[in-house]
């Protein structure tokens, strides 16, 4: 479970009472039903857009947004460019493995990385999050081994970390679905008396489900500490974002008497900033946000998926300009006079970070037939029993005709 | 409290106290469940006694009652979750079949849900569409569930301490035109395993199986037949999934000849599964083949046709017939 | 299907094109993806609903809403009184039918009767609807014989009426679900180009299920021309909205891209002025809008309850005296002088409209045992075709063993 | 075109475009199935062709999916929904359960849905959770829906057209893992029934029966029987619900010996419903009870351990073997 992430991590469940938290009232305290406003000093281009930093690197004041990232100093930044960039040698390595047929798919985060690196590492350790199968980055913050990340991947298991070490749920496959486990547990961090978050992750796509308007319903009824963060990626597959909504995603939220936030999904000092936000409002006991990071898929769905049949490259193209990473990289270089052999350290590093998960990948063992009798109930279950013993009959029967 | 006779509503609701009480883990969730009580007043005084932060009247969105309950349960509660009549069970379904069922084995172990959905099911209380129907079947076939169903109120007591106890899932089927019969509830007596069938009537010519409502029915047709002359052995189920079919294979390996009973539809039903099973197990025993009684493919029917529809005394009595004249 | 509804219907499907219909643009087209702002216009107390009879019958000025009842005359308004107090009556006698065990159940809509005599009012022939199992007052308007709504609470079908002759479908139990239908049915529309409109009729409860949302979703993406009328009547039986959502309701509406607007439920001028601007919206391919009929419950959510048990005799009178059926009788009375003939009338018609129906209901008779196997398919199904013939010998080997 | 050979995805390609030229009330509809021509290919190049009012690529809600092409119905059209996976059907759930296969009955046959609700199933295709499942018996214990499922390009396409001419709602169950087989289709020929059993292999010693993906396989076991002297008879079912007995009843009063195959789990799946009824229409003709080989009561499992998990030609010759030892 050890590994390369930035901040070592000692998940546990905070049972510090609200009472004592520092709960600090945010800027959106007050606009309980309504969105936030897109402030007039905001300097991004898309007045709709929390940005920090523009795709140049260039860093924009917000007045909203700039005291949660106020006091970060440039290793704090340069971390957060190791772990971008370690995530995506990870998720291109994952994409060769796929290639090489250790795994039987993919589903790459390629250019999502500053959403969630940005949202990832504005969590606490008590903090639980609820991911999609894309949410390679945010388990890189949580501490979980990336390798674990793949089993499901390979077909050696359906998930294949243990959600109470590091406080990350298992992927979650069924579209929208983990976003009612999150208001749920939310709902337990709250009971608890504890100021602990908990974060959704869903995509664009998902904001179509009737179980992610009911965890709208849910968390906003019970004023749930909740923060869902939707990366809006574009794409649902083939479908464009049209197709889930003919209004801006973060707005859904007013409807449901939370705020809503669009961040620049590119910009991992936006995401870091707008999700601290979001969070302290769940710590703060004012409830559930929508964040919505505007970013963009740029790979394919997944490794089965051929996007040339449904975007054009231009698309691609005019996202590529705007690359997370890249734009960290323009900052820090010109507003943190970082050199190269920073960067250079990173790559090496990155490149045995790909090393270790390629080899770990080939040495991973294929599951034991009986692992599918295993872990059917907790409490046992006379049917499987007796399905186990006529399969290890079964089996046995070809050892004996064997000979053996 | 020792022995005392009540309903099996009344059951259910003590049983639940009992379970608040002695664990702060436990929470009641639902539609209606908290001020009213319940449609059925299967919950009633809980929310009064307990407050709402554990006896939780929820948005009127099945699949969030569930999806909910599954996120409090990871955090550690033990949820128990009522669908507040059978057919409103699907919109929950995805959340039930995808995820309660099967996060357990997902997590390799990891996690346990401990959740308890509560339902009212059956015929028999007169009422429209959506509130009359027995969806078992459609939750047995899914592994990563345990579904039980009490045909009295001594059960629905025990067999919900247990259901709330147990680190799986379970889908406890309440037979609610059974709510309002009384029967001997004694809150001291250690219980059975849950999912053993129990003989309630001994007999020898045939066997009849049944569970929930169709308990009460399948005695006073083993009544009927006595008086023609017939001994017929009553086995009350209680347990869909797993079914403990030793004790259904016990009995046919004596009786020979075997009736399955439910209000569910035949087609795809609990009975299938007997059959095949039994038959299986007890191919050299059986005299005949397994018949079941059971719904027809077919919605259930408007009120004024569900007399005509559940299987009653006449049907099992007939298929006794068919079944003895192998 | 011939009944005292004033308009007598001929429903059928429009096929007039959109090309060619008069598609006024109304007010609110501009503001596709917002809600509508109160207007400071407005007279009423709330400055969010739209009121234009006060309780005390008093007529207040709406800028918005005025000119969609503009042309309104004493004769129609005392139609639409005439049409709420049979639609009451209608109810009252369903309610004694119950009690007198005619009925297993019913569904009262006391209070309600504005909202939907109102709406009901606003529609074509052409248009369609999909009710919930409390829109009595609407299938009066669409023409459908009241004594067919009771089938079902008798207990001897599950929807006594063709949907198609009255462009009004079958009483819909699980909550939410017609909205869904609504909206494909609505897509249809569009796609023959027809300038029909749909409404879909819901509860404030309704609001919470994923179906309704995503109804919501659906319509928004595929501009169908629907109008989602939700009677927020303040009760999901025992539940108040507040466990339904924190902010109103119909601001839900904005999060999805088109508009929402809440009338006063109790105001059948204001509800039959607003439900016409929807449906013009709707008909000028404008899309979806939400309508919040801000209404009470006065009545036990069904006969089975027993709302004492939940809320208070004062909430119930504070209503009382916001009685639709009362504000319209004093604005009959104050502003066109109509007289106690008119009302006496009413009255004798409701009273023989009364004996009308419990004749009716004591008639009906049960359904045949065969009915079970009737219509499970429209092309048949071997299996029902054996269950059939089973029962039927079944049934003969009675008549046989009583010497039939 | 007459007779081609295809593959049984461009079979159903083929159908679809058959159906949208043939009748302008079709409609596609469901996720990626525009542009993209469907996450398989299925409809390929429709969208191009017949353009997004007539092949509908929909919001990502399966519940809408289902709930829209109801309504679409209800006003005339004849949707073709798909549903991306098996796995993700169960959202849509309620949908299908309490609207789409009640409708017709609640109007008391005034309305029809002629909705066709296309889901690919099944594994064997290496894919992740919740891609591999055969939830067809959820669905066949529901009255009021026809499920059907064929194993061959040449069923593929006219089943699909017989599917979409059918006033009744049908759920067509497209095996996945043969969606590359080829076969020859004649788009000329005149079909059999829809819900007509096959028997694609006569035998004499046994009977295999089975559907989908499934009926493959068992024409191997066949064959593999054959070589060791045993004479079995295949039978596809084609259709689950309803189900042909009729043609199972004959085969087995010859053979006497029934084993039947499916991918889904066997507890509560399509082979307890036969073994039940055959057993009791062939009591006296079974010299072997009515063995199931199916999926074990667990999730299915991870794609390393299908091959383990899946039906294949070892476990069906045992169960043939075991068969024939009574
Ligand atoms: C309930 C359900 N329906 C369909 C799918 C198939 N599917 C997998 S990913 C996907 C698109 C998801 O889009 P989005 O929510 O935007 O997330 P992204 O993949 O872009 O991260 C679809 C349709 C699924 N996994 N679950
Ligand atoms: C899916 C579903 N869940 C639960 C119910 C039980 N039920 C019937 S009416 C009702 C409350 C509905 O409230 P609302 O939508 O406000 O409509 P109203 O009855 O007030 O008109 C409930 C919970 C149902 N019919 N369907
Ligand atoms: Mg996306
Ligand atoms: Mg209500």
């Amino acid at each position: 479970m050890t590994v390369e992430s930035t901040t070592a991590r000692t998940p546990r469940r905070s049972t510090r009472s609200k009472t004592g938290a520092t709960g600090t009232k945010t800027a959106g305290a007050g606009s309980r039903a309504g969105t936030r406003k897109s402030s007039g000093t905001k300097k991004s281009a898309d007045p709709e857009l929390v940005q920090l930093l523009t795709p140049e690197g260039k860093r924009v004041k917000n007045a909203e947004y700039d005291k949660y990232v106020a006091g970060i100093t440039a290793e704090e930044l340069r971390g957060l460019y190791r772990d971008m960039v370690l995530t995506r040698r990870f998720d291109s390595e994952a994409t060769s493995l796929q290639r090489q047929g250790e795994l039987g798919l993919w589903a790459s985060l390629l250019g999502q990385e500053a959403a969630q690196i940005g949202s990832g590492r504005a969590l606490r350790d008590d903090d639980y999050v609820f991911p999609t199968y894309r949410e390679h980055g945010v388990a890189w913050c949580r501490g979980v081994d990336p390798v674990n990340l793949l089993g499901m991947f390979r077909g050696v298991n359906n998930g294949g970390w243990d959600p109470n070490s590091n406080n990350f749920h298992l992927y979650t496959i069924v579209i929208g679905s983990q976003t009612l486990h999150a208001t749920g547990y939310a709902m337990g961090v709250a009971k608890d008396g504890a100021d602990s978050a908990v974060i959704a992750y869903f995509g664009d796509g998902a904001s179509s489900q009737g179980d992610v308007n009911e965890a709208f319903t849910y968390s906003a009824v019970y004023n749930a500490p909740v923060v869902f963060f939707c990366q809006n990626n574009q794409w649902a597959i083939s479908e464009p974002t049209e197709k889930q909504t003919r209004v801006p995603l973060y707005q859904r939220a007013r409807g449901f008497g939370f705020p809503g936030v669009r961040v620049d999904g590119n910009d991992v000092l936006a995401c870091l900033a707008v999700t601290r936000w979001a969070l302290e409002r769940a710590r703060g006991g004012e409830g559930p946000t929508l964040v919505e990071a505007y970013t963009y898929r740029m790979g394919a769905h997944t490794t089965s998926d051929d996007p040339t049949r449904y975007r054009s490259e231009e698309e691609r193209l005019a996202w590529e300009a705007k690359d997370p990473i890249l734009r960290l990289r323009r900052h820090l270089e010109t507003a943190h006079r970082t050199d190269e052999t920073f960067f250079a350290n990173v790559e090496a590093e990155s490149e045995a970070l790909g090393r270790r998960v390629r080899e770990a990948v080939r040495a991973m063992p294929d599951p034991d037939g009986f692992a599918i009798f295993e872990h059917v109930y907790a409490d046992g279950h006379a049917l499987v029993d007796e399905e186990r013993a006529q399969f290890a009959a079964y089996q046995a029967s070809f050892a004996d005709a064997e000979g053996v | 409290m020792a022995a005392e006779k009540m309903a099996l509503a009344k059951a259910i609701n003590e049983s639940l106290r009992r379970a608040l009480e002695s664990d702060p883990k436990v929470l009641i969730m639902g539609e209606d469940v908290g001020k009213l009580g319940g449609v059925f007043r299967v919950t009633d005084g809980l929310y009064k006694d307990f407050g709402e932060e554990r006896v939780i009247d929820t948005p009127l969105a099945e699949s969030g009652i569930i999806g909910t309950a599954i996120g409090l349960a990871l955090r550690g509660y033990r949820p128990v979750a009522e669908i507040q009549f059978d057919g409103f069970v699907f919109p929950a379904y995805d959340q039930i079949v995808t995820q309660l069922a099967k996060m357990h084995a997902r997590a390799l172990g990891k996690v346990k849900l401990p959740v308890v959905v509560r339902i009212p099911y059956g015929g028999g209380i007169g009422a429209v569409e959506h509130h009359s129907e027995s969806p078992e079947a459609l939750f047995a076939h899914v592994a990563g569930l345990k579904i039980v169903s009490p045909s009295n109120a001594s059960d629905a007591y025990w067999m919900l301490q247990q259901a709330i106890q147990s680190d799986d899932p379970v889908i406890f089927f309440e037979p609610k035109r059974r709510y309002w019969d009384k029967g001997e509830v004694n809150t001291e007596a250690i219980p059975g395993p849950l999912h053993k069938a129990r003989v309630v009537r001994e007999g020898t010519d045939l066997t009849l199986v049944a569970y929930g409502p169709m308990v009460k029915l399948c005695q006073e047709v083993a009544d009927a037949a006595a008086e023609e002359g017939k001994s017929l052995e009553v086995v009350d189920l209680r347990s869909v999934s797993p079914l403990d079919f030793d004790t259904i294979q016990a009995s046919v390996e004596k009786t020979r000849r075997l009736v399955v009973v439910h209000e569910a539809p035949v087609f795809f039903g609990t009975g299938a599964e007997i059959a095949a099973r039994i038959t299986e197990r007890c191919f050299y025993h059986l005299e005949a083949p397994v018949l079941r009684v059971g719904g027809y493919h077919a919605p259930y029917p408007p009120a004024r046709l569900e007399e005509t529809y559940l299987p009653d005394l006449d049907r099992v009595l007939d298929a006794v017939d068919r079944s003895l004249a192998y």
